[in-house]
């Protein structure tokens, strides 16, 4: 591939395009009767960035859009072309996205459901955005997608995790790189019955709202096929900061294993008391107590500090995964910015590099095109081995890993270490599946 | 019965927090007559006072190491903290006793960052109504935690206590009662021990000295203690201070607890109002026991044999809302609160 | 029976019995002055008869109807109203706007959904207003803040927004208190003005002898909370228990 | 007199109204969604105006009717019609009912203590409606609409898409007009201008509120409630009703930005954005009328605007210079764009509520003041 020199400071500003709009005239946008919404008509194709840029996420957002910037560098022929080089579809060449340079506009989710709509509308509406992206929850991330259902125009999820993303939420213009709460829990399963015995009693606190519910679901159902029982499942208030008072009683209740279905702050909170606690220190029915995190991040993990070690869970993606794809990208990454991509950086780059090479392949932007393009597309390359997006449902099905607190970090980036990546197969689920039944995915939708 | 000791104890653990702010709060508006906004920025700057002197202790000499590499493939660092150089193991215990260290340093820059607010932004909103002074806070706490967030960024910062301190005792077995029943985090029975010392010293600092004697003389009448000649608002002042620096060492000495972050100040102001209006506005020992009240009554509502019970009746678990719910009732039942002086906002 | 009976009003604050066991009984059309040492309980029992404080026990009764127990509002839209000690006056509103708002609560009740009406095409107000402040010769100062008049117009323009709604009863604390000699002397011409041209009942509490003089025709004397002399002015004048408990410290 | 300037300025507010596609063009908010937004948060600005800017009563519960008011309207699409005009209905009518309740409670108290009872109270029905009320709410996803929803009256729709929210046909997210005009292309959307006819309808409420004798009781609760009391007004009432009025236009605010978008969240409900109604009426001027407007175009527009200028748009503006000076003046302002956009939102409002008690519109009124130097000495009168 071509490997075009570009300064940072060039690059920049090309990717600069519109945003503020100032003395700026807007860009054509919405009814540009080219039968699809915004349908690029210049030299150039807008995409949306939409992460969180304020409140607790901010800087999981910060690394998406690091990695969204890497992504534009390199379809645009600049830098050294990351994982473009392991993919293992050829149609990209570093000259944008069907010969036209691709420029961004960024925003700001707030993790709010009405404020992420509002920045991607403005998106679609001002930018000309023809494809969105990125979030940091999954309240947002089907938020975001029902909106791009509507307007006409592609989303790529970025961080969504629950199991309605692509369940009863799932729409035909949205598609989910990431993995999800079943996927999770049916990769942990297995080594946590390995690791820990198949006679062990399980005590779940689960963040109380839709995610928190569908990723317990999946993780009882998955442990309890292995022969595990579940004590209690509590529900904690989202807005919980202090969570001694629940986790003071699990030790007197028979349970020997500490399930924390939370995410961000929440999580980060509750494995602080239960490890102050001293429940990891303890023997409960002859067995050492355990402390499991169904969904890992490496900021949660920062977080939390010294007490993530020895504490196992699922993630997505790792950078010290060793095949070339993910070779390539913290190569790649590292170079730019200094230190490793978390997991949210590279699923967003994935669906970027994804979202172009399936525009290549389908010879248009027009999201018909593109989620035909996508759908049911296996590939490789990318890390997690071989993938497949499901045409059924829009979800992506790859290997899931799962790791564990390392005992003795090297840096403050090195703080997981995968124990096991879980082949695709083991992680597979029907489409018609309890657990995301109730939705249908409609068809797509290229706007006007 | 060990469930409920467990509860009470994360009760009092909560509610020392709890106390420490809203003894700040109640304090300022008893002397300054100011609703403050801006006071849970205060607990979290003095969270992230510990966050920047653990940084500071931890300023690194960084070396090369030609065997290992990092994850580039370029040689790895090697980090030794100056401060270990220079004083050997007296710098690793200062690295480890960090907590202890922001503490004290903590003090002097609480008390100065709360005279500045109080002498450049607060003053000027005595003669304005609450509402003027609600806002100016609001948006101080606003920028206040906006940066440190450009600082710190908005991912929590784990902060470690002291080897010695870390983990959980056996709090069962002092009291006599069977082994394992109660096992409670050590941090947290320090937090609690360290809260009641504050408050122990600021009620003696108000009843012994002086200083404190026309401090509470012109709390209850103001303009009499101005005509004795005494010069009432430089004492109001420096109580300000002393309240930035009360919340400033309860967020210090939370950061062990839970990592700090830039929004911690926010959650807990809407708690700490609650807690001063169940006190009573304007009472200290209303602050310190309605705190305590309402953190026990909060870890008795999360008890699953609690929310079970709730959710037979067929009701939501009341755990979420529980501390709105006690302030609406003590609203309307009895708005002075619990120690509020009679007449007071009774209208 | 008068417009006013009060029959045996107690009230007591912690330990200090403010009001003790106070009868009182004011003709329709008197002016009534209630007078007394500092801290005889007269405020006290002013903020009895507004619904401002309630009575431990006693009955007060206007116009043949209980008042205790009513709300403030109430006891003004039966034909009560007070001036205060210091003025209660609209201060962000201005003279016409303070004036305006009585001659609504007179006209309309306590609470009237009218919020398509148009205050200033309310002509009938407007005159009301527009009249009683050419009254108090205060026409010129029709559209000034409220907050930025002298201490004197302030009192007057409470005045009139009391006397506006057309009271049957007037309750006035000390309407003179701070004032200039010669202001005292209009206001005790506006008040006796007043109490020709519409037929007003007083209750007036006073330290100013002068006033008290110029305008009671009874006088009702209040010491350590309980009546100890009522009568005549003459009578008030002469009487011994009076001069013992008041008159001797004060000029008469 | 007072007439004819009220009549004036509402002629002149709708031409301005009407033609923002064309007025905020330049500015690069005349995009239809951040247009509606305008609109309907001027709407709820107004409504709060009428509680806070003449009462007085600082509420931070009123996102609480606003989130109401979108989950009534998000069930009506679900349950009868794509038609606004029930949902909007329905929107007023039960955040009407919901504020007569919590105004009950609440207006028991003045003062901080108001404050903060209706803060409980918001945050409460926040809390309820992200879990337990998740049946109602579909909880932190937000209520949506769906393909397999009943809609009683228009259920047939074209299969495997969502119909649009219209009224009587018209759709609320279609374009129909698309000019380019002074080298700006503008859309003309029928959302907006359904907005903008419920904004002007509301500003002409508000002005009659304002001049009406209730609006007088309602400043007068505001300077002096004892004095009102004792002139045989019974305040309770007067208030009650401004605290229902503000929560029913709240309401109607939510119905629309359903409407507009149909999606109903909880994050609606929280009391920081029942604060962010605060900050407009603030920024723009309590208790003026076209101040809660103002105040709302410039936090929506900080918030949609604002925050999407990059480090990559600032290098853009900043291209002509040469390259260190671009990077110090990128340095030097990224901190309060893009991500920081919180930030100098902070920073403005405590600048305003220090300097210019009185809002944008106070500052615009000194300025003209300024500018014109004449009655300069009897606007000072005026003021003392």
């Amino acid at each position: 591939m071509s490997k075009l020199i570009m300064n940072r400071r060039g690059l920049l500003k090309t990717g600069a395009v519109v945003g503020a709009g100032m003395a700026m005239p807007t860009i054509l946008t919405a009814a540009s009767h080219a039968g699809y919404t915004n349908a690029p008509t210049g030299s150039t194709v807008t995409l949306g960035f939409n992460v969180p840029q304020t409140g607790a996420y901010a800087d999981e957002g910060a690394d998406e859009l690091r990695a969204y910037m890497l992504a534009v560098k390199h379809l645009n022929g600049g830098g050294d072309g990351g994982m473009m080089n392991t993919f293992s579809s050829k149609e990209l060449k570093g000259n944008g996205i069907l010969g036209k340079e691709v420029t961004y506009v960024t925003g700001d989710t707030q993790t709010k459901s009405d404020a992420a709509r509002a920045s991607a509308q403005s998106m679609i509406q001002k930018d000309g955005a023809v494809m969105i992206t990125g979030g940091s929850s999954s309240g947002v991330a089907i938020a975001v997608q029902g909106l791009c259902q509507e307007a006409g125009v592609i989303f790529m999820a970025g961080l969504t995790h629950s199991n309605d993303t692509t369940g009863k939420d799932k729409k035909a213009n949205g598609f989910r790189h990431f993995f999800n709460g079943y996927m999770s829990a049916a990769a942990l399963a297995p080594v946590l019955a390995e690791m820990y015995g198949t006679d062990r009693t399980a005590y779940h606190l689960t963040a109380d709202y839709t995610w928190g519910w569908t990723q317990q679901e999946s993780i009882q159902a998955a442990t309890e096929e292995k022969g595990w029982q579940t004590a209690a499942n509590v529900l904690t208030p989202l807005t919980t900061t202090d969570f001694s008072s629940y986790v003071a009683p699990v030790l007197n209740s028979g349970a020997d294993i500490l399930v924390l279905n939370h995410y961000g702050g929440n999580m980060i909170n509750s494995l602080t008391s239960a490890v102050q606690f001293g429940l990891r220190d303890k023997q409960v029915n002859g067995k050492n107590f355990e402390i499991v995190v169904p969904l890992y991040s490496r900021l949660m993990a920062r977080g939390a500090g010294e007490n993530v070690k020895g504490i196992f869970g699922s993630t997505n993606w790792h950078w010290s995964l060793q095949d070339e794809g993910s070779k390539a990208f913290v190569q790649s990454f590292g170079q730019e910015y200094g230190f490793p991509p978390s997991q949210a950086a590279h699923t967003v780059y994935c669906q970027t590099l994804l979202y172009a090479d399936a525009c290549e392949r389908a010879g248009t932007h027009n999201p018909c095109g593109v989620a035909e393009a996508l759908e049911g597309f296996t590939f490789s390359g990318l890390g997690n081995g071989d993938v497949e997006y499901r045409a059924e449902d829009h979800q992506c099905f790859k290997d899931v890993l799962v790791v564990k607190g390392k005992e003795n970090p090297t840096s403050e980036f090195d703080l997981l270490e995968v124990v096991q990546v879980t082949p695709r197969a083991q992680v597979e689920y029907a489409v018609d599946h309890p657990m995301f039944a109730g939705g249908a995915l409609g068809s797509c939708n290229p706007g006007s | 019965m060990d469930a409920i000791l467990l509860q009470i104890l994360n009760g009092i653990d909560k509610g020392s927090a709890y106390a420490l702010i809203a003894l700040g709060l109640t304090l300022i508006f008893g002397t300054l007559g100011v609703v403050n906004f801006a006071h849970g920025a205060l607990f979290m700057i003095g969270a992230f006072v510990a966050v920047t002197v653990g940084k500071v202790l931890e300023i690194s000499k960084i070396t090369l190491d030609p065997e290992k590499t990092d994850f580039l493939g370029n040689p790895a660092k090697i980090k030794t903290p100056y401060i270990t150089e220079w004083f050997g193991d007296f710098g690793f215990w200062l690295i480890e006793w960090s907590v202890l260290v922001s503490v004290i340093v903590a003090i002097p820059i609480m008390i100065l960052i709360g005279v500045i607010m109080e002498r450049g932004l607060i003053k000027h909103f005595y003669n304005r109504p609450h509402a003027d002074q609600i806002l100016v806070t609001f948006g101080l706490a606003i920028v206040l935690q906006e940066v440190i967030k450009a600082v710190y960024g908005a991912n929590p910062i784990p902060q470690s206590a002291p080897d010695l301190l870390k983990g959980s005792v056996d709090f069962g077995v002092m009291i006599g009662m069977a082994e394992n029943s109660v096992i409670y985090p050590l941090w947290r029975l320090v937090y609690f021990c360290f809260s009641v010392l504050i408050i122990g010293g600021v009620f003696a600092f108000l009843r012994f000295t002086t200083f404190g004697m026309v401090v509470r003389a012109g709390m209850a009448d103001r303009e009499t203690v101005g005509l004795l000649g005494i010069n009432i608002d430089k004492r109001f002042t420096i109580m300000f201070g002393v309240a930035a620096a009360v919340a400033g060492l309860a967020g210090v000495m939370y950061t062990p607890i839970n990592p700090p972050n830039y929004h911690m100040g926010m959650d807990f102001l809407v708690l700490s109002f609650v807690v001063v209006v169940v006190g009573g506005m304007g009472s200290l020992p209303g602050a310190v026991a309605a705190g305590f009240l309402l953190g026990i009554l909060e870890s008795f509502a999360s008890m699953p044999l609690i929310k079970d019970a709730i959710a037979a009746v067929g009701l939501p678990s009341i755990d979420q809302i529980i501390i709105y719910l006690i302030a609406v009732i003590v609203l309307l039942v009895r708005p002075r609160g619990l120690m509020g002086k009679a007449g007071m906002m009774e209208e | 029976m008068g417009i006013l009976e009060v029959q045996n009003v107690n009230k007591r604050f912690g330990g200090l019995q403010a009001l003790n066991n106070v009868n009182l009984s004011v003709e329709q059309g008197s002016v009534h002055a209630l007078i007394g040492p500092n801290g005889a309980g007269k405020s006290t029992f002013l903020n009895c008869l507004i619904g401002k404080l309630k009575p431990d026990t006693g009955s007060v009764m206007f116009d043949g109807k209980p008042v205790l127990g009513k709300k403030p509002h109430e006891i003004n839209q039966l034909g009560v109203s007070r001036v205060f000690q210091t003025p209660e006056i609209f201060t962000d509103l201005t003279v016409f706007e303070n004036v305006m708002i009585p001659c609504f609560a007179h006209r309309d009740g306590a609470f009237k959904v009218n919020a398509f009406a148009r205050v200033l095409r309310d002509k009938e107000i407007r005159q009301q207003a527009e009249h009683m402040l050419e009254d108090m010769g205060m026409k010129d100062k029709m559209s000034v803040h409220a907050g930025s008049l002298s201490r004197g117009d302030k009192r007057r323009l409470e005045m009139a927004m009391c006397l506006v709604q057309e009271p049957k009863l007037l309750l006035l604390d000390e309407p003179t208190a701070g004032m200039a000699r010669a202001d005292t002397n209009n206001t005790i011409d506006l008040l006796k003005h007043i109490g020709e041209s519409r037929n007003i009942t007083k209750v007036i509490i006073e330290h100013d002898m002068h006033v008290v003089f110029s305008l009671a025709t009874t006088i009702s004397v209040l010491a350590q909370g309980a009546i100890i002399a009522e009568g005549l002015p003459d009578e008030i004048k002469g009487h011994p228990k009076v001069r013992e408990a008041y008159l001797g410290e004060a000029e008469v | 007199m007072n007439l004819m300037k009220d009549r004036l300025l509402l002629i002149i507010f709708a031409a301005v109204v009407l033609a923002a596609p064309l007025i905020f063009a330049p500015t690069g908010a005349a995009y239809p969604d951040l247009l509606q937004r305008f609109a309907i948060y001027g709407i709820f600005a107004i409504g709060f105006n009428i509680l806070f800017g003449l009462t007085g009563y600082l509420s931070f519960g009123h996102a609480a009717f606003l989130g109401v008011g979108s989950y009534s309207a998000v069930w009506m699409f679900k349950l009868l019609s794509m038609n606004i005009v029930p949902a909007l209905l329905l929107s007023i009518v039960i955040a009407g009912a919901f504020s007569l309740l919590i105004g009950y409670v609440s207006l028991r108290r003045s003062g901080i203590y108001f404050s903060i009872l209706t803060l409980a109270l918001a945050q409460m029905s926040y809390n309820l409606a992200y879990s337990v009320l998740t049946p109602l709410t579909n909880g932190e996803t937000g209520l949506q609409l769906r393909l397999d929803d009943p809609r009683v009256l228009d259920a047939a729709g074209d299969a495997g898409s969502l119909p649009s929210t219209n009224f009587f046909g018209l759709e609320m997210k279609e374009v129909f007009w698309n000019p380019t005009i002074f080298g700006y292309d503008l859309q003309f959307n029928w959302g907006y201008y359904v907005c903008a006819i419920l904004l002007i309808a509301s500003f002409w409420i508000s002005i009659r509120i304002f001049r009406s004798p209730f609006g007088l009781m309602l400043r007068a609760v505001k300077t002096n409630q004892t004095r009102l009391n004792y002139t045989g007004i019974n305040s309770r009432p007067y208030t009650l009703a401004a605290f229902v009025i503000s929560g029913m236009f709240a309401g109607l605010a939510g119905g629309l930005l359903a409407s507009m978008d149909p999606l109903a969240g909880a994050e609606r409900m929280q009391w920081t954005v029942g604060g962010e109604v605060v900050l407009m009426v603030v920024l723009g001027g309590m208790g003026t009328l076209i101040g809660p407007i103002l105040g709302a175009v410039f936090i929506k527009y900080f918030e949609n605007i604002f925050s999407k200028i990059n480090d990559g748009v600032l290098h853009g503006w900043f291209a002509i210079m040469p390259e260190w000076a671009e990077n110090a003046m990128v340095l030097i302002i990224s901190p309060f764009v893009g991500k920081g956009w919180h930030l100098t939102l902070g920073a403005l409002f405590m600048l305003v509520v220090i300097f210019l008690p009185g809002g944008l519109v106070d500052g615009a009124k000194r300025i003209g003041r300024v500018v014109t130097g004449a009655n300069r000495r009897a606007a000072k009168v005026g003021i003392e």
